[in-house]
């Protein structure tokens, strides 16, 4: 898979300074020594609660923001080198889509501006075409063309996810990393746009790299899933392995603590105790282990690596054999 | 915290350096000679000679930097030297003056707080109405109108006419303190005069803020009465940028109470400010002008406390 | 926009006039004329002349063209000077940071009069040092406005957007952050003109102005307060069109602020005493812990009265629990809101009761009303973090709760707040009731919110999506802590959500909520198990749940001043049919069911035989 | 602060009652209180100060003579004076004369003080002059002799002046301390830059005097404010009456006005600039200005032209004739300037000053006049210490000045024309006539009154003709005081700012 891999992820962390006005704070170890191969064609999930790091992974692989320790290659070429025109030629081929359909959109500008942004800064499509490109874009992601001209507070909070999702592909990426594209979305709504990213990875060819909190959400879309915890990988496999066999304590609390329809599923719930911890502070060894169930005085000595567990799946728990 | 404060300072120094050297050279650069100024009071025709005596008496003869080597040691020693007018020290000047300035701005404040946060606060919860638009008419009409011509007007009510009050002047505490508070009254109502539209104005604007806040319908529906609503939560929380703002302007005011200072004859520290660039009395306007400095960035440190004592997320953050 | 009309014809009328002056006729503003000084209104002057005998309508004229310009100029030059500065500080940070705010603070340090001064004597007075001196004055409150905006902007997903597109610095500054930040410096930049006029007329009066003769305010202010005595309408005239034009300055500027900040923008405008006094309502009947019935709630806008609940009907028994559950837009938290009386003012109560064991809470007055909000009925709200006031510590608002309904000691309350703090389960209820809202988490935020509600044993606790805001494993916990609550005191809970899982966890019965009304209501398994309503089936059908694909509704729910003629779900209903459209279907029972669907006795028989 | 902080808040608890209570603070019997027009910047006898200084000076030193209210020289430290041959004046000093500490005054401290300001690197705004007494003789503690280089018939003028007041040998040295003087009052005690406080000398050299049980000087720099605080009653007395307020302190029955015409406004030129050292063209400025819109503009009427050198009216070597020589004429100002060639007039610029409402008000009448004949001027008007380094330097065309001159004696012309002296801005630049310069030294000289006028009227003559300066206006110069002010008196023309030596006999209530 690592031969084929469109970008590549090798030791990285990212550690923001501490803030604050008075006393500096800690700094705040955001991710941790995570590695990560994402082959051509290929969606992966990232799976996490607030604070476990999954948009920060999500940022420092699209070279948004620097790594402060390991090396991120995309297509093989360096994020952190590299003259302006190769950094903006690496910048046309990855592209995001956020979270907030309402603080993603800018506010002052007609859409069709903003999707054309990337057209206009890479010289894509001649200006007269422009307008053309603009609306097939936004059929594309199921809009009008008439839309072109509209302002984003004319839009419901789908329309524009649909938006930034075509303000995202107007620059013909390789990657997409969508951050959380659904989790302000109604249900109805959610299922939609899921349903579109889903239908534009099979036809562009789309590389995706999936944010969120939700495991249900990542299952229908993406082919591997990772799960995060305090900035670490917890788990990481195919996506139909994880569900069916979730290897660690925190993937099965996490799939536990999932309201579910299924009266049945819900019996077998697992509580875990208390929130998690600070990310300036994390727990010695396993982070998990403050609210593990199955923790021992062991998972405190030293950070469990990533090790194979089932058929595909990477397990980072020293007990992961007992629990079985 | 502590080094919080401690760089803070370390900034601050920097800063009155910069404004101490900034001002050190531009009264140097501005026409006028302190020597031939000193005499030729009156319209009187002063001795060359004399002036030439005087100016190396007074060591304007030395080359510049030589004289600013000489200000920045004698500020080092904590020396800001003596008038060029009479010989008397600036610091005695500086103690003997300030107080005043600080009184009449704090009672201008006071009564600007007195009256602007109420006011403010029914403006906002009357927004809209008649009250709203009338007080905020008269917020602009207070910004408009000069405060040489509301000066002159308080004189002929209060003195002139009415003869409730002296048309100013002033009188130590100690020596009268009915009287000096008297004659305070005036001049804090012409101080007060611009700063209560600025309270007015962000107290109204503060207070529409946090009346929509989630936390005002939290207190509601925890059966809270109106007026404990409005006093601990809302003006509560609204009062933090009405502060900031007021002790912004306050600063402003230190060495900018000129007129007030003029029209109402209180001898605060803006009038020998002034008078010192008009005789160009550079040790003067120099240690008045570092005064004002160090107080203005005091007031931004100490007000940066306030601000941290008033608001927990900041303190704790 | 049309808000900005008013002041903003005020303001141009202003600069017409002056920049009129030539064209107009008047006298030459500096022609003197000594024998007639002070003379009062003639034919030749209206408004009188002044100490040299020159006409005072043409000098307040051709002044305003000194005052203006200064004030405009000085305003423009120090909003470009200072929006560039702020820009580069605020985007590139670091030295550019230090060297545009640092440098401002030295500004500040010298008293606006002695800049003035300094300048003055410097440059020598005239117009064009004036608008250096005010430009130097205004420049860092343009520095701060447009620093502390772009450093907002920054953290903007539509500037990273821009910036992951791999557009320049320059680029993103002049095309999206520039933009975005014009608004709070378009204000400042009509605060500094009004400010300018003021200020203008200071420094000539103190003869650091405008040189005569060429007229100005100051320097008619300064001239007619010597003569005060002999001709105080030479005093009145410029301070007159001072005032004026600070006020439709003001005006502009409040203008320019509302129409910026979409948040005071809204059609309605909302009068803020209402939220704290809402008016009285007429009175009614009684029954039951809470029974709705025929709940209608209607609100004026520019588009005529919509109805954002309308004829919505449920009860709620002791110890039990009651979802309403619907997308955005359902009207399940203005019911609830209606229930507790925390209607938005523009919002009013059309038809219907609320009982609260017999009491109409929609007939109380405010002051009956606020005895039982907070007592025998509770609310806890979705985010935790803006409900709880920032400035108090969390155990003195879970007291101040306790002490609006029951009279006693602080301590008291303060003791009975730490117990209530462990009892939803708190860690270490002490020492965290001393804390304020922002040191915990979110988790524990809801638990203070929890605490609050049950401090005086509420009947009724009504919960406005309290999970949402919170990660699954907390929702978890707080989906626990209020079934335990609930199990233990016995007290009905009325739970909105537009989480289904959440529903089938929590719930007793479930009210289906679409556009307004009720859609379906029943009790929650069987309505999960076998959904009658097509929207309901919908709602379950894009729950990304089990192995089948998760299926969306295509479409949004319409908004209330848009409602379709029939059902209100039929545009987005795979079933729909002509008769749908035809008329407004009406809630019925099936099986002890509550369905709103013409179609559902046909649809039942379709299924049933297939 | 916390004195501050609770007053302030009893200040505001306060305001709504102070109409029951009254707030004024009680008036003493017998003292007055003067309402000074600034705060002096120091009393420092000797040192040119001010006029305000001047008038406390006068309360508390005293000199060789002084200026009765008829303008004419009395005794003061010196009963009589004589002159022995035209460089020899002899003062016989009072018996009873004593400093305020307790010594008489002896002819030895009469040298000391002399030979003090005539030192080296003494500060006295008369060190000129000491420096031109040649011998100090004191045959005896009562005689005093002065010989002076050249003959010197203003010499007892000299003496009647505020600069040249006598302190005692044994006064305090060091800083802060102020000498001892002989006048009629003591400094009590004064609050820095608000008020001073005077008691009486027990031990005045006159008998009875001074009246008044003390003296209080507050200062009002604002003009409007000092008149607000006679009307209010803060004071009794004020200096420096604002023109405008004149008329209506005139009107009311409960105060009064002293006020006699002794400042006066002039032209000076710098005549190295183009056009400006021709004599044509500085008198046709004389004539083009209509002197009477000066005085109703800048002084309300309170005032009167001044069409010639500034001798007032009074003055025994007053001519009628010759001080209308520059009469507004604005035909003859015309075809002086065609004769100057230039006919169609001219640009230059004025120098004022914004900072005193009477030299800008002027400023502005004159342009408008000298528009009028064809000579467009643009104002300058900077703050006062720049306009006067500029005029020192002559860095103007035209300037505006004011001024008064130190006593009514033409001799006090010397210094406005007198182009031999160190160029000022008081004066003319670059100006020389070498006739002006030979007559005013001939009448400093002259003895003779008959021969001194004539040698002045000659002067005045050539001035016309030269126009080393262009007089505009007098100023009036006015007290006012409540009518319970009994005793002071305005002393007129050149002495007005002299008018607190009266206050030794003043009364009030």
């Amino acid at each position: 898979m690592t031969a084929a891999a469109l970008i590549e992820a090798q030791g990285v962390s990212k550690i923001f300074p501490g803030r604050g006005v008075f006393r500096r704070g800690r700094p705040v170890q955001a991710v941790r020594a995570v590695d990560l191969a994402i082959g051509r064609g290929e969606a992966v999930g990232v799976v996490g609660e607030s604070g476990s790091g999954k948009s920060t992974l999500g940022r420092l692989l699209l070279g948004l923001i620097p790594a402060s320790e390991g090396r991120i290659r995309f297509d093989g070429e360096p994020l952190d080198r590299g003259s302006r025109a190769a950094w903006r030629r690496l910048r046309r081929r990855m592209q995001i889509v956020f979270q907030d359909p309402f603080g993603s959109l800018d506010p002052r500008r007609r859409i069709g501006a903003q999707i054309a942004d990337a057209l206009v800064i890479h010289g894509l499509v001649p200006a007269a075409e422009r307008s053309a490109r603009v609306g097939a874009l936004l059929r594309q992601v199921g809009l009008e063309p008439a839309h072109a001209t509209r302002f984003p507070h004319e839009f419901s909070g789908g329309q524009r996810q649909r938006i930034g999702i075509a303000r995202a592909l107007a620059a013909e990426p390789d990657f997409l990393v969508a951050d959380e594209p659904v989790s302000a979305l109604d249900v109805s709504i959610q299922a939609q746009i899921i349903a579109l990213l889903d239908d534009l990875r099979l036809r562009l060819g789309l590389t995706l790299l999936f944010i969120s909190h939700d495991l249900h959400v990542v299952r229908h879309l993406c082919d591997r899933v990772v799960v995060m915890y305090l900035g670490r990988v917890m788990e990481e496999g195919p996506v139909r392995e994880v569900f069916e066999a979730p290897a660690h304590p925190y993937t099965r609390a996490l799939l536990s603590a999932t309201p579910r329809l299924d009266a049945a599923r819900r019996a077998r719930r697992i509580l875990l105790p208390g929130d998690p911890p600070s990310p300036s502070d994390p727990p010695s060894g396993c982070v998990f282990r403050t609210r593990c169930a199955h923790a021992r005085p062991a998972c405190a000595e030293t950070v469990p690596a990533l090790e194979r567990h089932g058929a595909a799946t990477r397990v980072a728990c020293i007990r992961r054999d007992a629990l079985d | 915290m502590l080094v919080w404060t401690v760089r803070r300072i370390l900034v601050s120094l920097v800063l009155i350096w910069i404004v101490a050297t900034v001002i050190f050279t531009v009264i140097h650069l501005v026409p006028g000679d302190p020597a031939e100024l000193l005499l030729s009071s009156g319209g009187m025709a002063p001795d060359p000679a004399a002036v030439a005596e005087l100016r190396e008496r007074l060591g304007l003869d030395r080359p510049f930097l030589e004289q600013y080597g000489a200000f920045l040691s004698g500020l080092l020693r904590g020396d800001l030297g003596a008038s060029m007018i009479d010989e008397y020290p600036v610091i005695d000047e500086v103690l003997l003056r300030l107080p005043r300035t600080l009184e009449l701005i704090a009672a201008g404040a006071i009564l600007a707080v007195l009256i602007g946060i109420p006011v403010g606060t029914q403006a906002a919860l009357r927004r809209g109405t008649v009250f709203d638009r009338a007080t905020s008419a008269t917020a602009a009409l207070l910004l408009a109108v000069p405060i040489f011509v509301v000066g002159t007007l308080l004189v002929l009510v209060f003195a002139q006419w009415l003869r409730w009050m002296p048309a100013g002047g002033y009188v130590p505490l100690a020596q009268d303190p009915w009287q000096h508070l008297t004659l305070l009254t005036m001049p804090a109502l012409a101080v007060a005069k611009g700063l209560v539209a600025v309270v007015f104005r962000m107290t109204r604007a503060a207070v529409l803020d946090s009346l929509s806040r989630d936390f005002v319908r939290t207190a509601r529906a925890k059966g809270l009465s109106p007026s404990r609503i409005l006093v601990h939560h809302v003006v509560r929380n609204a009062i933090i940028p009405v502060l900031t703002v007021l002790a912004l302007h306050m600063g402003t005011l230190l060495g900018g109470t000129v007129l007030v200072e003029y029209v109402f004859n209180w001898p605060g520290m803006s009038t020998p400010l002034l008078k010192a660039v008009e005789a160009r009395d550079y040790p003067m306007v120099v240690g008045i002008v570092l005064t004002i400095s160090v107080l203005f960035v005091a007031l931004n440190l100490v007000m940066d406390l306030v601000y941290a004592a008033l608001d927990p997320r900041i303190r704790h953050a | 926009m049309r808000r900005l009309a008013i002041p903003g014809a005020l303001v141009a009328a202003i600069v017409l006039v002056a920049l009129a002056a030539p064209i107009l006729g008047l006298p030459d503003p500096v022609q003197q004329d000594i024998a007639q000084r002070l003379s009062g209104p003639t034919a030749g002057s209206p408004l009188g002349r002044d100490e040299f005998g020159r006409d005072v309508l043409s000098r307040l004229i051709w002044g305003a063209r000194a005052s203006l310009t200064v004030a405009f100029a000085s305003a423009a030059i120090a909003c470009a000077l200072g929006t560039l500065l702020g820009l580069l500080g605020g985007w590139f940070r670091g030295l550019g940071e230090l060297l545009a705010l640092r440098s401002m603070d030295i500004v500040l340090c010298f008293p606006p009069i002695l800049l003035a001064l300094l300048v003055v004597t410097l440059l020598g007075p005239g117009s064009g040092t004036l608008i250096l001196v005010l430009a130097i004055l205004f420049l860092p409150g343009f520095v701060r406005v447009t620093y502390a905006e772009v450093l907002s902007a920054r953290s903007h997903d539509y500037v990273e957007a821009v910036r992951a597109l791999g557009a320049g610095p320059l680029r993103i500054l002049i095309v999206t952050v520039l933009p975005n930040v014009a608004g709070p410096i378009l204000v400042q930049l009509s605060l500094a003109v009004a400010a300018a006029v003021v200020l203008e007329s200071g420094l000539s009066f103190l003869g650091l102005g405008v040189v005569p003769p060429e007229p100005s305010w100051g320097l008619m202010i300064r001239g007619a307060r010597a003569t005060m005595a002999q001709a105080p309408l030479l005093l009145l005239w410029p301070c007159a069109v001072l005032t004026f034009t600070i006020l439709a300055m003001n005006l502009l500027c409040d203008a320019l602020r509302d129409w910026v900040d979409p948040r005071t923008a809204s059609a309605v405008r909302l009068r803020a005493i209402d939220r704290v006094l809402p008016g009285l309502l007429p009175p009614a009947r009684a029954d039951a812990v809470l029974q709705v019935d025929r709940l209608t709630v209607e609100i004026d806008t520019p588009a005529g009265v919509i109805r954002p609940v309308d004829d919505v009907s449920f009860a709620v028994r002791a110890g039990e629990t009651v979802a309403i559950v619907g997308e955005s837009g359902s009207g399940k938290s203005l019911t609830a809101a209606s229930v507790m009386g925390l209607l938005p003012p523009a919002a009013r109560i059309a038809q219907g009761a609320a009982l609260l064991d017999g009491t109409d809470l929609l007939r109380l007055d405010e002051a009956a009303l606020r005895r039982l909000r907070g007592g025998a009925m509770a609310m806890v709200f979705q985010d935790p973090m803006s409900s709880l006031n920032p400035v108090h510590r969390t155990g003195d608002q879970v007291a101040e709760a306790i002490l609006a309904h029951r009279p006693m000691p602080r301590a008291a309350a303060r003791r009975e707040a730490v117990g209530l703090f462990r009892r939803v389960g708190i860690a270490d209820p002490e020492r965290r009731a001393n804390a304020f809202p922002h040191e915990m988490s979110g988790g524990m935020r809801q638990r203070v919110m929890i605490a609050m509600a049950i401090a005086n044993n509420p009947r009724l606790l009504i919960a406005d999506e309290p999970t949402t805001a919170l990660d699954v494993t907390v929702q978890a916990q707080i989906l626990d802590l209020l079934a335990d609550l609930r199990r233990e005191t016995g007290m009905a809970l009325v739970f909105i959500t537009h989480n289904l899982g959440v529903v089938a966890e929590i719930a007793d019965r479930v009210v289906v909520m679409y556009a307004g009304q009720v859609v379906e209501q029943g009790e929650t398994e069987a309505v999960f198990a076998r959904p009658l309503h097509p929207y309901t089936r919908a709602l379950l059908a894009a729950v990304p749940e089990g192995d089948e694909k998760p299926a969306g509704i295509p479409g949004v729910v319409p908004p209330p001043h848009a409602l379709p003629p029939g059902c209100r779900f039929a545009p987005r209903c795979p079933h729909a049919a002509p008769a749908c459209e035809a008329a407004a279907p009406s809630l019925e029972s099936y099986d002890g069911r509550l369905v709103r669907c013409v179609r559902v006795a046909a649809w039942l028989r379709e299924t049933a035989s297939a | 602060m916390t004195p501050t902080r609770r007053s302030l808040l009893a200040a505001g608890a306060a305001l709504p009652f102070l109409g029951a209570v009254p707030a004024r603070a009680q008036r003493q019997p017998g003292v007055l209180r003067f309402g000074l027009s600034s705060f002096p910047p120091s009393i420092q006898p000797w040192v040119n100060t001010g006029t305000a200084a001047a008038t406390v000076k006068l309360l508390i030193y005293r000199g060789l003579v002084s200026f009765a209210p008829d303008g004419t020289l009395r005794g003061e430290l010196a009963e009589s004076w004589q002159n022995e041959n035209p460089t020899t004046w002899v003062f016989r000093l009072r018996e009873n004369a004593v400093f305020q500490n307790g010594d008489r005054v002896t002819s030895e401290d009469i040298r000391w003080n002399l030979e003090q300001m005539a030192a080296e690197r003494s500060t006295a705004f008369y060190r000129g002059q000491a420096q031109r007494i040649a011998r100090i003789e004191t045959p005896d503690a009562r005689t005093v002799r002065l010989v002076t280089m050249e003959p010197m018939v203003t010499l007892p003028l000299w003496f009647a002046n505020y600069h040249m007041m006598m302190v005692s040998p044994r006064s305090p040295t060091g800083a802060g301390s102020l000498p001892i003087g002989a006048g009629p009052f003591v400094l009590k005690g004064q609050e820095r830059g608000v008020s001073l406080d005077l008691e009486p000398f027990d031990r005045y050299y006159k008998p009875g005097l001074p009246k008044l049980r003390g003296v209080r000087m507050i200062a009002y720099a604002d003009e409007n404010l000092r008149v607000a605080a006679l009307q209010a009653g803060d004071v009794d007395l004020i200096e420096y009456v604002p023109w405008q307020a004149m008329a209506s302190i005139e009107a009311d029955p409960k105060l009064r006005l002293d006020a006699a015409d002794g400042p006066f406004m002039y032209l000076t030129f710098n005549t190295t600039r183009p056009h400006l050292g021709d004599a044509r063209v500085r008198r046709a400025i004389a004539h083009a200005i209509r002197r009477e819109d000066i005085v109703k503009a800048a002084f309300f009427g309170r005032g009167s032209p001044l069409e010639g050198l500034p001798i007032p009216p009074g003055s025994p070597l007053f001519d009628a004739e010759l001080a209308t020589g520059w009469r507004y004429d604005p035909d003859r100002a015309r075809a002086l300037l065609a004769e100057a060639g230039v006919p169609n007039g001219f640009s230059t610029n004025i120098l004022s000053t914004a900072q005193y409402g009477m030299h800008k008000d002027t400023a502005e009448v004159v342009q408008q006049h000298l528009a009028a004949v064809g000579i467009q001027a643009e104002l300058r008007l900077p703050d006062w210490a720049t306009r006067v380094t500029l005029g020192n330097r002559g860095q103007f065309d035209i300037s505006v000045m004011g001024t008064t001159t130190e006593n009514n004696d033409p001799d006090g012309l010397t210094n406005l024309i007198d182009g031999s002296l160190p160029a000022s801005y008081i004066r003319s630049i670059g100006l020389r006539v070498p006739r002006i310069e030979e007559l005013l030294a001939a009448g400093r000289a002259e003895f003779d009154e008959a021969k001194r006028r004539a040698i002045y009227t000659e002067m005045q003559r050539i001035a016309l003709a030269e126009a080393p300066i262009v007089g505009l206006a007098w100023r009036s110069q006015g007290y006012a005081m409540v009518p319970e002010v009994r005793g002071f008196k305005a002393l007129a023309g050149a002495l007005n700012f002299f008018s607190g030596i009266t206050l030794e006999e003043t009364t009030i209530g």
